[in-house]
Formats: C-alpha cells, structure tokens, sequence
C-alpha cells in the first residue's frame, strides 16, 4: 500500500445517488489535518454515506476526495491510509483481540505488528484482555477494541461512524472522554458521527450539520450553538424557544426591537438576519430567567411542568397564547417556580437570535421516530 | 454439528453488492452444473425411458407410451397410498416425538445441549439397517416387548385397529410405520432445534405476564413461532419417508409394501425400465405437487 | 447316485448360444485365487459353523483360495446384478457361480457364459448319466450341475403351535399361519408347487392353469397369510420362527435342522419341483482355470458326498452314494440325498419357457411378489 | 405430582431418546454375543471375539474402508461446490437466484429411489458402468444440497460489514476471503462436510441403484448379510462408528468451547 | 383469572438466592397505589431480579408480595394482575401491533379486546400501525406497543424493566415525556427499572436505590440528590465533589465548621450525621460557582478542562492538593473561565452535605464496564 503524504482532507462537490434517492448532495468541505470534527445529523441524513465514500466503501457518484495533495477518490478501500471504527465494531469473533489489533499492521507486513499493537492496547487500557475473544467482552471493551484496531495504522484520517451508539449513557459519557483524550495523544485527524448533540459539542473541534444530504451550517460547537442559522440547526442542536415576531423598523446600531405576541422584545442587531422582516425569535431555554433578572425582555405565564433532572430544573411556561416556553434553571439555589405558578421569565437581549419566519419551526424537533 | 442451522427454513436474500457479477456465476458453475448433468438430465432420460417399449435383451424404443402411466397407476395405486400414508402417519409421529426433544435440546438441556445433539446425530454412522435389523430383534416373539404388549394387551388393539395381523408386533404395519418414524426422527429433530432455539425464552415469560396459561402459551407462541421448523421437518420426513422402501422390506410384510419397493424390484429384479420408470416419475410429481400444495398452505415460501 | 428323472430339461429354446462370451486374460497362474458365488446353506461347514472343510482341503491341495460369497439368493436378483457389467463387457469380479437351469439357459443364450475347457475337468466324466444331455446346454458344453434338489414345505413347530404343514393348501390358507407364511420369488418353485396342488402337470401347464395358479396366491396373500416372498433367506426367520411355514429347499430345512429340532420339512402329497443348479464361468473371468480346477475337485466323488452329506441335496456325482455310506450309513437312507422311486415319482419339472412365454409369466407373478 | 408436571418435557424427551438410541444399544450388546448358529438374533453367550477381529467377516473391511473412502471424497467435493453455491446465494443477488434455489431443494424432495433409479437410467443409456465411479457421482450429487444449505445458513448470519472492516485495514479482496471470509464461515461448512459424510455414509438406496458387485459398501454389506446372517462383525462395526462419531463430535465440541473460554 | 383487589405493593422481606450467590437480600418496600416509582442501581444489583419476582416469574427465596390485601406470593404468573413492560419489548413477532396489543385480553376472554386494543394505541399514539408486523416498525414504535400491550391490561402494577435501554439519546428523551403523560393519565402503579439516574429523577415520584441486592436509600428524586446518605448515591445518582474533611468542634445550632485540606468550610448542621468527625464534605457540581459569589465556602484552583455541551459548560478545577473539582456552571450569560486560568470556586453552606469518611469515596462511581 501507497504511503500517502499527509494533510488535510478535502471533499470537492462530493456526491452520492442511489438508484432513486440521492443520500448526499455535492458536498464541500475541508477537515483540518489533527482537528476532531463531528458530524451531526438526523437519521438518514448521509453521514454514514459520506463517511464511507471517505473510507471507500462506497464509489462517489460525483466530485473527489482529497488528502493533501493527493486525490484518493479512485483509491480501493484497502489501499487508502483511511481507517474506520464502526458503530457495531465489527471486529474478528474468531480472532483475539490482540489478534484483531494487528490485523492491518500485519496486512501491510508490519514486521513490528505485535508490539505496536500491545503499545495501542495499552492506549486503551487493554492490555490484560489482549488475548480473549472480542465476545468474552463488555460493550464498552469491545468499543475500545475497535478503536485501537483502527488507530494502530496510524492513519491520516479516522472515521467514526456512532462508535458509542450501542452503549449506555454512563458508559458512553466515560467513552466521549477516553476517546477525546486518546484523539489528543496521538494527534490524527477524527471524523466522528453521532446524533447525539452533546457528544459533538463536547468532543469536537468544528461540527458540520447536515440534514437531507446537505450541510446546514459548520462551526465550532460554541458558534453553532449560540448563533444557529435555521430553525432545524436550533432545533437540532439541543433545545430552542422560537416565538413568531415582526422586526419593527429603527432601533440603534447594537439593538433592534421586535414585536412578538404584542410585546415589544430586544435582540441584538447582530443576531438579525439582513433583510428580513418576519422572524422566529428564539432564545436557548437556559437562557431564560424565571423573575426579571434575566434582562429586558420580559414575558408573563404559567409554569404548566416541572421537571427535576438533579443538576438543573426544567420547566414548562404557558404563555397567553398557548405556547410552551421551556426554561432550563441549574439547580444552585436560584429561585425556584412551583406547578401554576404565575411567573415572568426574562432574557437579555444578546441571548436571542433572530431566523427568517420562512422556515418551519419545528424542523429538526420531530420525533425521531423512524430510526429504530 | 451443533451448527444444526443446517435443516433451517427461512432466511433473507441479501443486500445487493457491488462488485463484478460475473463472480456468482463463476461460483455457482461447478456445482450447478453437477446437478444438471446428474439430477436434471438423469430426471429427463428417466421421463423419456418412461415412454419406451421394449425389453432388456432386444433394446427399446422410443413409442410415446403415454399409456403406461395409466397403466401403473392403476395396477399400483395402493401402493402409492399406502407409501403417502404411512408416511404421512410416520411424519405426524415423528413431530409428536421430535418436538419435546427438540425443544428441550433447545430451552432446557442448558450445558448438556451439546451432548444431546450428538445423541441425536451419532446413529447416523451406525448404519440405519443395522438400526433396523436391531428393531426386528427388538421386536421379534421371543422378546419381551412383544411379551408385555401381549400381556398388557396393546397387541390386541393393535390388531383391532388394523395395524397387525397376529399377536406379533413384528411384520406388521405397525412395525413399519415405528421403523419409518425411528429411521426419519432426526431430520425433524434438528431442524425444529433450530427454530425452537431461536424461539427467545422471553416471549413465553412475556406470554405468561400476559394471562396465557402454558398450553395457551404453547398454542399462541411457541407453535406459531416454530413453524418453519415444522415445515422443514416435516418435508425432510415426509419425502424420504414416501420414497423408502427398507422398513416395509425388514419390518413388514406383503401387505405393506411401499411403493419405493415396487420401483426398486421392477428396476433390479424384474427389469422392466419403462414401467420403472414411470412409476418413479409419478412419485416425483405427486410428492412435488403434494409438497407444493403444503408449503404455500404453512405460507414458508422460500423454504431454503 | 441318480436323480432319476432328468430334472434338467429347463430350457425350451436353449440349444444354440446366440451370441459368444468373451474371454478374458486368464490370470489363474498369477492369482492363486477363485472368486465363487452361491446360494445360501449350499455348501458344508464344520460344526461351529466357521469354517468350510471341503473348501479347506481344496485351497490346502491347490494352494488356490476361494473367495466363497453367499451373494446368490435368487436367480433373478443375482442376473439383475451382473448383467449390466455382462452387458457392458466388463469383469464381474467372479470366477464361477451356480445356476439353475432356466437360468443357464438364458445366460448362454446372451453369450454371458463361457464354455468349459473339459481338459481341465477330467473328473467331468463323473457327471450322472441322467444329466448329461440336458436341452439348455446339449452336450454340457458350457454347465456342469453342483446340486440337485426338491422345492417343498418347511416349517417351525413351535411357531406352528406344533401343528404339521404338509399341503400347500394349508400353508396358504391355514389361519393359524396367518402373517407367517413365506413362499420363494422363484416363479418355477411357487407356482409350480400351487399348480400341482391343483391337479396339474407342471411339464405340460396351460395359461389357464397357470392363471389359476396365480389367482390362489393372490387370494393368500389378500388374506395377509402371506408374509413376503423371498429369496433363499427365508432360513433365518424360519429358524427363528418369525416364519411358521414357508415353501422352501428342502436340504436347507435339514440343515437347519441340526441346530433346532423344531424345524421340519414336509414333501406335499400332490408333488414337488425337482431343480437342479450349475456351474457357470461368466465371461471375462479373471481365473477361469481356477474355477475349473474347482469344479475339478468336487466332481470327486468323495469330496462330493462330504458335501451332500452336509447339504442334504441330490449329488450330480456317480459313485456319491458309495461313499456316503462310507462316512454314514444312515446317510444312504435319506431320502432327500438319494431318493427313493416312492419320493422322485412325486417330483416333476417345471417345463422349459419360451422368451415371450417367460416375459408373461414373469410379469404375472412378478405383479405378485412386488406389490 | 407437581414436580411431575413441571418436569414433564423432560421426561418426555428422554423417553424419546431412549427410543432413538435403543437400537443402537442393542447393536452394542450383540457385539458381544458368540451365537449359537450363524444367526445373530438371540444372546448365547458373551464373547469379545469379534471385537478382537472386527474383519473377521469376510468382506465387511473392505466394505467398510470403501465406503469410508467414498464418504471422505464425496463430502469433500460436495462440501467444495455446495459451498461455493451458498456464497454465491448468500453474498450476491443475481440472475437466475430462484431458479438456483429451487435445483438446490429439488434433490432434497426427490425420493432416494428415483434419484437412484433416474441416475441407473442415465448410466444405462451412456454406458456408463456401475461402480465405484457412479457410486461417487451419486453421494456428491445428493449432498451438495445439504451442504448449500448448512453453509447458506452460516453465511447468511455473517456480518458483510466485517468483509469491510478488513478491506478498511487494508486487507485485499483475496486476504479478506482467506482471513476473514472463510474462517467465519468454518462452523457452517465443518457442518455441512459433517451431514454430507453421515449422508454418504449411510446411503443404501442410492447407492444400491449404482453398485457394481465388485463394490459393495457397507450399508450394502449390511443389506446382504441381512439375508445369509449377519456377522457379528457388522455390530461391532456399527458400535464402533457410533463411539466414533460420539467422540470426534465432542471433543470437536470441548475444543472450540475450551478455545472460546480461553484466558477467560 | 381472579380479579385481585387493587391497592399498594408491598414486599415483606423478599429475598432471592440463586445457588451461590444472594441476588436480593430481604427486602421491604411498599409502593403506594397509583404512584410512579423508579428503581434505580448499578447492573447485577438485583433489579430485574425484583421485578421479576413481583411478576410472577422468578419464586422468591424468602418474602411476601401483597397488593392491596392479597397475597400474591403463591399466585402464578399468568394469574397475577401485573405486567411487564421488558427491556427488549418480546413483542410476539408473529402477530400484527393489534393482535399483541389483545393478547392479554384475549386470555381473559374479554368481548371488547378490539375496542380497547384500538383505544389504547390511540393512548400511545399508534392506531395508523395497527396492522403491520412488529419488526417493521421502529424502535421506539416497538417500544410504545409494548407498553400498550401491558397497559391495556390495567394491571394493578405495571413493571418496566429498562423500557428505554434500546433507544437512543433523543428518542429516549421523548419516550419518557410520553411514559409520564400516559402514567398520569391512567393513574396505574408504575415500576421503573432503569440506570440512567437523569430518567429516574425526572420521572418517578419516589426512587429506592439499590446496590449488591441491598437498598440503599428511599425517598423522592430531590431529596436523594439533594441529601444523599451514602458516597454511593452521592456518586451514582449524579456526580459530586467529595472533599476529605474533619468536624470543628463547636458551631453554631444550623451550621458546622469543617476542616479539609487546611480550610474551614462550612456546612448546615442537618446534613451532618451524628457522632461522625471524620467527613466527605460533598457538594454538587452545579453548586459550585466560579468566582466568589457562591456563598461563604471558597476555594482555589486552576481550570484543567473546559468542557462545553450547549446548555452548560462543565469545567475541571484542579485543587492545591492535587484533587479536580467538577463546576457546572449554565450557559445563561453568568461569568466563565478559559482554561489554565486561577479561578476561586464558592458555594453554600446549606449546598454541602457530609457523609461519614469511612465510606470509600469513589463507591458508585466505577467506570461501569462489566455491563456490556
Ligand atoms: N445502498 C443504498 N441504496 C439506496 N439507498 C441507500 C443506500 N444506502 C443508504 N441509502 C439511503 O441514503 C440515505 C442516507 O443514508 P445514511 O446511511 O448515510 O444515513 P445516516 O445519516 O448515516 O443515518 P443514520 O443516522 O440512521 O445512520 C438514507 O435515506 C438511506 O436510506
Ligand atoms: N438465574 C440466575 N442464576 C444465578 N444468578 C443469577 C440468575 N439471574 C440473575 N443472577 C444474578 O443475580 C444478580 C442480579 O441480577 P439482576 O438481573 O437482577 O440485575 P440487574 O440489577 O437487573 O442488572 P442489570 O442492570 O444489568 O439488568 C446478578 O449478579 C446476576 O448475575
Ligand atoms: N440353499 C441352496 C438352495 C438352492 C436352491 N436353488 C434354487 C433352485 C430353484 N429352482
Ligand atoms: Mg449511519
Ligand atoms: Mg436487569
């Protein structure tokens, strides 16, 4: 196998159709060499196309991939420098883990498989397990399998596609940090898939967005987050309140008034889109205060849930006009709202954003009922 | 041979690959062509010798005879009944018998599972006649199982409904049709043990959590669920069954003679290759058709 | 000794081989061996029944080993067997078998058979004189007879519940046989004893008579007193008693005889078939010579009682009677070894068949014995 | 009376496999049985004769080791084709798969007899000579179908995203057959070779059909003895493969148990 | 099957011993009617177990099990008026949604199984699948009918065993909004197995956490968090930070003084056991404020990680001593740290809690890797 010259990975118009349907539109993109990039995304949106085109597993319908300098697109999967953890790990059952481990290193006649691949088991904290068989492991174990089975090769670009999805929420929390960790250590480039929006803002360097085989926005977590720029990457990326308003004309150079429900709110012009006069307001529901201590923008309801979650408290706000405004409030001996209670909720006007009104607001908010 | 998948029903095609389609073809070739040249070509000189008059010393030739068929049929209809059901009655026995094993290797043998399989697959290398010629020692006058039947008298009954012609358990109906069920039990027990294997023991908790009493879990459950086993099993017993001739030779008597044993005497002992042959080609059509029939009714279309 | 009446006039079309057998490459010089095929109980062993004395003494004076089958049971199976590799010229994988004479006849007819080199048998001159010219083989060019013998009844005392069996219409009609009964795929023996039940002539039978004969089996075995048909291992379910009576060879009964008392034989009254089988050597023989040394060999006189005296069949030999009586005088007495004129005035011949007569008669009772 | 009813599958299943293995009790039994005539049907008196010379018989060694031979080389080619057929039913969709499976399942619902009589029939029309060579023709024929479908199964059940797994560490398309493929579908074709020899084996119908008498195999032995008396050779043969196949199935089975509990 | 009479579930001393190994050691436990109750613990502490025993399937050793006044103890599985919803659903794949759906009515010979099938998936919002086959619905499809087929029942408890476990992140989320509304609705007695403690706290109206077949404490979510009794719950049912500390003679009647690592710290005297002087000072991540506005407790540190997830941002502060604190501060504008940077961590008196130090201070927080 060719030894590629390392650099950053670039797709050019990158796309993908299936006899019917295309999974993934032309799709431009470049992952800095040694960056964690994450990309997220509803069920069936092309992460797990994309990320095979990467590896090879699948022949790009149009466009070319990039490592460096070189054009990898017409590379065979097993002549690329490109290695994949797969969500079900896919690993040997009839080969020792240790045996799973040098599997690449001895394809390419690595002549120091074996120690390499104890050195990497060791990364893992696995070193006792080396010679069992990946069944005679936990979840958890076989996850940590896989993935030194992929970082052993060193490649230039490691691809994750849900490694974590199969485990549970403790396990997979101890995993993000293993994963971020070992990522740093040894410093290549992380291409990791998830739907699970917090794991991608805690783990990655940039996230891409994408939804029905298009990139939505790129950026890193923090950006995204705050500054989203539809209502599906809002939506999407946790939780947003979006109230319908109207921008009122004037207001000064930082600040502009809309008019939401009768109520005049702030929003920092910045945070506008240009041009447009109808708007979804909305405000992360950490953002939102229960009394006026929050900032100018103040709106009145009724706490219709309560839901304690140990760190924080969610609520549901009722407002006059039937909407449910969820606020988030840490549970650090801040003011506390009980069931029907009437309260006001405020929020400084930096903290909301401002999207045109032509999207729909609920997208990205379905229930993700068709994944199973 | 724990991997018993091997008599399994019932599994998806696969996902459509990408790669050079002339590499099935390539696989498919050797052994597909095998069968062609020695199944399918031997079935249709066997259709074609069916319809050739003549005689071993002088040769034949081909007449279109197609009035053998209706001849055959009509000397050797009992015989064909009589193989259709006491193949039918071995097979129905034999899921009688199969089930509680198989189940149990399946749900309850636990560590012994595997010892209990190769029980049931290691009377496969002694060789079924010397199993057979043990049943007529088993079941000869002199031994004490005719004795008891005698003494409790089941041999009576048996006599009464027909199965025997004597106080005798051996050469009778009887006896073939226990030959028939013994020698053709393992091909219903392995692949009800595949099925039944699969049967996750949680649907029968969640059956009981959910009101059925055990026969109802039974009924509503674990049957249902064990159909394409049944289904397989059933075949593999029934149509060897159908064809077998050695239990009504070694257990039975004129009056049970199989057809396999007709087919089998006119082809080696009489030499008469036509009505051999015809006789042959209507087992084959009437077990296919039979076949046909049942497994679109048990509704396992694609029964490998 | 004499058989009396030539029982061996079996062929109606013999006479002329229409085609001749090959001969192969003889390797009787190289292999000291003799690859022979017979029937069952046909032959005499020691008393534990494990070795063959005459057998023994031949391979001790020849140095020459037989490789001696039972795999004969019944003329037609056994031609089944090997006329394909008759057919397709190839080897059989035996030297010599023995035939019986309806057989012979076919086999020489189709050239399957290979004439005997008499320089090889000087002892052929022993042959009775009743059997020297028979119709299938004139001139016994290409048979020699080894045995001779009567189909009659045998039968199990204590399966009969001590009762007698001594008609053939009492073996196929008498309910306390029901299920018990075994008579022989031989179509000549089985039906040719029914026939003479009823009054027949066996050498001069009609189609009618025939039918008759075919009709009162079907009957018996509608009725399910017939157990099965069989070749020539009726002994073991005889002297087991999973078989109460059964048409069978009467010298197999007496040796059967030896080992359980309750087995007894019995002659019927409206007569029996007389048969005789014979040494054939089947083309391409690999050790033709062999088997003529063989055959050589028990055309001796005294080998041959040795046999007769065990086998309880009529010895084809001259000169067999002499010595039976040297080893037993008893053996002189029986009637089974040397007929009385009482006993052979009883026996007759089931006459010689043309091939369409064969064909129809075989397909009659063939309907019989397959279903 | 309750631990009677809660246990009742039990009993019931070894009461069914007292009746399966009965006979071969008996068989063990009579091995050691001197009998009195040459029938072997009553127990005389306990001897270990014929286990000192199980070739006693004549014939039934060269039976035995003929149809030893022929069951090895016709499992052996049959497990070869039958496989190669269910990686080709269980890895692609092609043309002609339906036509595929139903010539696979035909054989199987074909009785022996017309199997064995169609194939004479055949033979007889091309000269072709009975023996070894169409007893051989024969096994591999009907034991190709029981191997496709061992092996189908097998293969069914395997992950393709392994075979990728191993194209993604940069094993070849021949590596990953040899490395991963093949091992993986192991079990399903050690069962497959495993029903095809007990098939083989065991086989009298067919194998009768296509039988020269220069060769006879064992089954056939069996079936010819039956008619002059069985040896008791023949039990303590029939003893001896029923051991046999205990033992190479267990330890098989302790093998790749101990393999997998390794280290555990 | 005889119709028991409704009322609380109660464990009398219900033990279960397998051959070598005490899965449930006796319990006590009385659920009131009505009520929603989680049972929450590490894996292979005897949940399922419980459960199981309350269903019928698994004899008890020892014990009773009353609901109501009924002893149900002797009653067999397929007699008792309880269900269970199982982890991996055992929807009977062979029938249609529907005809799972009336099993149990059936059983019971119960004329108007179809009606209320059809009403109960109305409940759960899948009347339009009534018809299709269970796999060929998603997984949380599958999870919703199995829980229509237990509920159509009305059993007087209605089990579920890790209900949520197969479902990924979002899914879940929203599968335990809709558990809530639909318990709400038809006021059964819920049992809730599950060892995700977030979905423990927001759901159930009381928790009882188990460990090693043994309860450890009981009580409704806020309390447990808010006062564990043992470093277990502190640590398994959410995170804390566990200082080293030893009890000041003296204080005041609501608060103590505590000394740890050469600081005083003060805590409420009522949640400090009695007669203990040696202490793990705890006190929850989300307590913690950076910078001094917390409450009178300081401490110093350096930031070691930063870590941010949308609604919140967690950080690490490293102490003097080597230990790293965990700081949970929300996004919602308050100030934050960069990484690297001294920071001084405050909370509140009535915000700790002790518990006595002879406990091991890391129980319940094991990398939980044996479960896969
Ligand atoms: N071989 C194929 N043939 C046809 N359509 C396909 C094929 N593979 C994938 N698709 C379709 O392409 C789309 C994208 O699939 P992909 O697997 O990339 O989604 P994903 O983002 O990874 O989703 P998930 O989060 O569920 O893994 C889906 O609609 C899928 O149905
Ligand atoms: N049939 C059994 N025989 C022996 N031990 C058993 C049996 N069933 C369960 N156990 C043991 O009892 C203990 C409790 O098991 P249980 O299934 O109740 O745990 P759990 O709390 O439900 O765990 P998880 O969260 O993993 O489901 C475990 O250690 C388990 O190994
Ligand atoms: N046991 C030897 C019997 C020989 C019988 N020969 C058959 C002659 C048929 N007519
Ligand atoms: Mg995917
Ligand atoms: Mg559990």
């Amino acid at each position: 196998m060719s030894e590629q010259s390392k650099g950053d990975l670039s797709l050019v118009a990158l796309t993908k159709s299936f006899a019917t349907f295309t999974a993934v539109h032309p799709l431009d993109l470049t992952i800095p060499q040694g960056s964690f990039f994450a990309l997220l995304g509803p069920s069936g949106c092309g992460k797990t196309t994309t990320l095979r085109m990467i590896a090879g597993l699948e022949e790009p319908t149009g466009g070319r991939i990039r490592i460096g300098e070189t054009d990898i697109t017409d590379t065979k999967a097993y002549q690329r420098n490109v290695n994949t953890v797969f969500q079900s790990y896919a690993l040997f059952p009839h080969m020792t883990v240790v045996d799973n481990v040098m599997f690449g290193l001895r394809r390419r006649g690595d002549k120091d498989a074996k120690a390499k691949a104890n050195e990497v088991l060791e990364l893992v904290q696995l070193g006792q397990v080396a010679n069992k068989k990946p069944t005679q492991l936990s979840g958890g174990m076989q996850q940590r399998v896989a993935l030194a089975r992929a970082l052993v090769n060193r490649p230039d670009v490691l691809l994750l596609d849900e490694p974590l999805g199969a485990l549970d929420l403790k396990l997979r929390r101890q995993m993000q940090i293993e994963l971020k960790r070992i990522q740093q250590e040894v410093g290549l480039t992380f291409i990791h898939v998830t739907h699970d929006q917090e794991e991608a803002m805690t783990m990655a360097d940039s996230i891409a967005v994408m939804n029905a085989g298009r990139m939505e926005q790129l950026g890193d977590p923090a950006t995204l987050y705050e500054q989203p720029r539809s209502t599906f990457v809002a939506n999407f990326l946790g939780q947003s309140n979006l109230l319908r308003a109207r921008v009122n004309p004037g207001g000064t150079d930082d600040m502009v008034t809309v008019r939401a429900h009768d109520v005049d709110l702030e929003v920092s012009r910045e945070h506008l889109p240009d041009g447009v006069g109808d708007v979804w307001l909305g405000v992360r529901p950490e953002k939102l205060r229960l009394g006026e201590s929050g900032g100018p923008n103040h709106l009145r309801g009724i706490v219709r849930d309560v839901s304690f979650s140990g760190v924080a408290t969610q609520y549901s706000v009722e407002m006059p006009w039937g909407q449910e405004l969820i606020v988030i409030q840490q549970n650090d001996g801040s003011n506390r709202a009980t069931l029907g209670e009437a309260v006001t909720v405020s929020w400084a006007a930096q903290h909301g954003f401002a999207l045109d009104a032509s999207q729909d607001a609920e997208a990205g908010a379905e229930l993700v009922d068709d994944h199973g | 041979m724990a991997e018993t998948a091997v008599l399994s029903t019932g599994s998806a095609a696969p996902p459509s690959r990408r790669r050079r389609n002339w590499v099935p073809y390539a696989l498919l070739l050797p052994g597909i062509l095998w069968l062609i040249v020695f199944f399918v070509l031997p079935m249709v000189t066997l259709a074609s010798q069916s319809l050739q008059e003549g005689n071993v010393d002088d040769g034949y030739v081909f007449t279109a005879n197609f009035s053998i068929y209706v001849d055959a049929l009509k000397q050797y209809w009992p015989q064909f009944v009589r193989s259709f059901v006491y193949a039918g009655i071995a097979t129905g026995l034999a899921l009688l018998l199969a089930y509680p094993l198989a189940y149990f290797i399946a749900q309850k043998a636990g560590r012994h599972k595997n010892l209990v399989l190769v029980l049931v697959i290691a009377p496969f290398f002694t060789s079924f006649l010397i199993r057979t010629l043990a049943w007529r020692t088993i079941l000869s006058d002199d031994w004490f199982i005719t004795t008891w039947a005698q003494n409790l008298h089941i041999t009576d009954f048996l006599q009464a409904v027909g199965l025997t012609d004597n106080d005798s358990l051996l050469n009778s109906q009887f006896a073939v049709i226990m030959g028939l069920t013994y020698n053709f039990l393992p091909f219903m027990i392995l692949p009800l043990y595949t099925s039944l294997e699969r049967l996750d023991p949680r649907l029968i908790e969640a059956a009981g959590d959910l009101y059925a009493s055990p026969w109802q879990t039974f009924r509503k459950v674990t049957w249902p669920l064990s159909l394409p086993g049944v289904v397989a099993g059933t075949l593999l017993t029934f149509i060897p069954a159908a064809g077998d001739f050695i239990n009504a030779r070694l257990l039975g008597n004129t009056q049970t003679t199989m057809i396999g044993s007709v087919i089998d005497a006119q082809f080696l002992r009489v030499l008469d290759y036509p009505l051999a042959a015809a006789l042959s080609f209507i087992l084959l059509i009437l077990i296919v058709a039979m076949v046909s029939v049942y497994v679109r009714r048990a509704g396992t279309e694609e029964l490998l | 000794g004499s058989a009396g009446k030539n029982a061996s006039t079996g062929g109606a079309s013999g006479g002329v081989a229409s085609r001749t057998a090959a001969a192969a490459q003889d390797m009787s010089d190289t292999e000291k061996v003799v690859n022979w095929s017979n029937w069952t109980e046909y032959i005499d062993t020691s008393e534990d029944g494990k070795s063959r004395p005459t057998l023994d003494a031949f391979q001790k004076q020849t140095g020459i080993k037989v490789n001696y089958t039972e795999d004969y049971l019944d003329n037609d199976e056994f031609y089944a067997k090997v006329r394909p590799l008759l057919e397709g010229g190839k080897d059989t994988g035996r030297d010599v078998w023995c035939s019986t004479d309806w057989m012979v006849s076919r086999l020489i007819r189709q050239g399957y058979v290979q004439k005997l080199d008499l320089a090889n048998i000087p002892n052929a001159k022993n042959l009775d004189d009743s059997l020297k010219n028979v119709e299938f083989d004139p001139g016994r060019q290409y048979s020699l007879p080894w045995q001779s013998g009567f189909a009659g009844i045998g039968y199990n005392l204590k399966a009969t519940g001590g009762k007698k069996i001594e008609s053939i219409t009492q073996l196929l009609t008498d309910p306390a046989l029901k299920g018990k009964v075994t008579l022989l795929t031989e179509m000549r023996d089985t039906v040719g004893l029914v026939m003479m039940e009823q009054g027949k002539d066996i050498s001069k039978f009609t189609d009618a008579d025939f039918q008759a004969a075919i009709d009162m089996l079907q009957q018996a075995k509608d009725s399910g007193q017939i157990l099965r048909f069989t070749g020539n291992e009726y002994t073991e379910g005889l002297a087991k008693g999973d078989i109460a009576a059964c048409v069978a060879w009467t010298g197999d009964v007496v040796q059967l005889q030896f080992d359980n008392k309750d087995i007894q034989y019995a002659l019927p009254e409206k007569g029996f078939t007389l048969w005789s089988d014979n040494f054939v050597i089947p083309a391409l023989a690999k050790h033709k010579k062999n088997a003529e040394k063989l055959i050589d060999y028990y055309y001796d006189p005294a080998v041959m009682a040795q046999v007769a005296a065990w086998v309880n069949y009529i010895a084809p030999v001259k000169g067999t009677e002499e010595e039976l009586v040297k080893i037993d005088p008893e053996l002189g007495k029986n009637p089974l070894i040397v007929p009385t004129d009482e006993v052979l005035a009883r026996a007759q011949v089931f006459r010689g068949l043309s091939t369409a007569e064969e064909t129809k008669y075989n397909k009659l009772f063939s309907a019989l014995t397959t279903a | 009376m309750s631990w009677i009813k809660r246990h009742l599958i039990t009993f019931a299943a070894i009461a069914v496999l007292i009746y399966m293995l009965v006979p071969n009790v008996i068989v063990a039994v009579f091995s050691f049985n001197d009998p009195a005539g040459k029938y072997n049907y009553t127990f005389n008196e306990f001897s270990t004769e014929a286990w000192t010379n199980p070739c006693g018989a004549q014939g039934i060694c060269e039976s035995l080791g003929l149809s030893l031979q022929v069951g090895v080389i016709a499992s052996l080619a049959a497990t070869a084709l039958g496989t190669m057929i269910a990686f080709a039913l269980g890895r692609y969709r092609f043309r002609g798969r339906s036509a595929t499976n139903l010539l696979i399942f035909m054989p199987m619902a074909t009785p022996e007899v017309v199997m064995g009589s169609s194939l004479l029939t055949l033979f007889l029309m091309l000269g072709v000579p009975s023996g070894r060579t169409a007893i051989l023709i024969a096994h591999i024929m009907f034991c190709v179908s029981f191997v496709v479908v061992a092996v189908k199964a097998r293969v069914a059940t395997l992950d393709p995203k392994l075979e990728e797994a191993a194209a993604d560490l940069g094993a070849n398309p021949t590596q990953t057959f040899l490395r991963v493929t093949l091992p993986l579908a192991a079990p399903g074709i050690a069962a497959g070779a495993l029903l095809a020899f007990s098939l083989s084996f065991d086989d009298y119908i067919i194998t009768n059909f296509n039988a020269s008498p220069s060769s006879i195999t064992f089954p056939m032995y069996v079936w010819g003895a039956s008619a002059r008396g069985v040896p008791v050779q023949v039990y303590v043969i029939g003893t001896i493969m029923f051991l046999l196949a205990l033992i190479v199935v267990m330890t098989g089975q302790l093998i790749s148990s101990r393999r997998n509990r390794q280290v555990a």
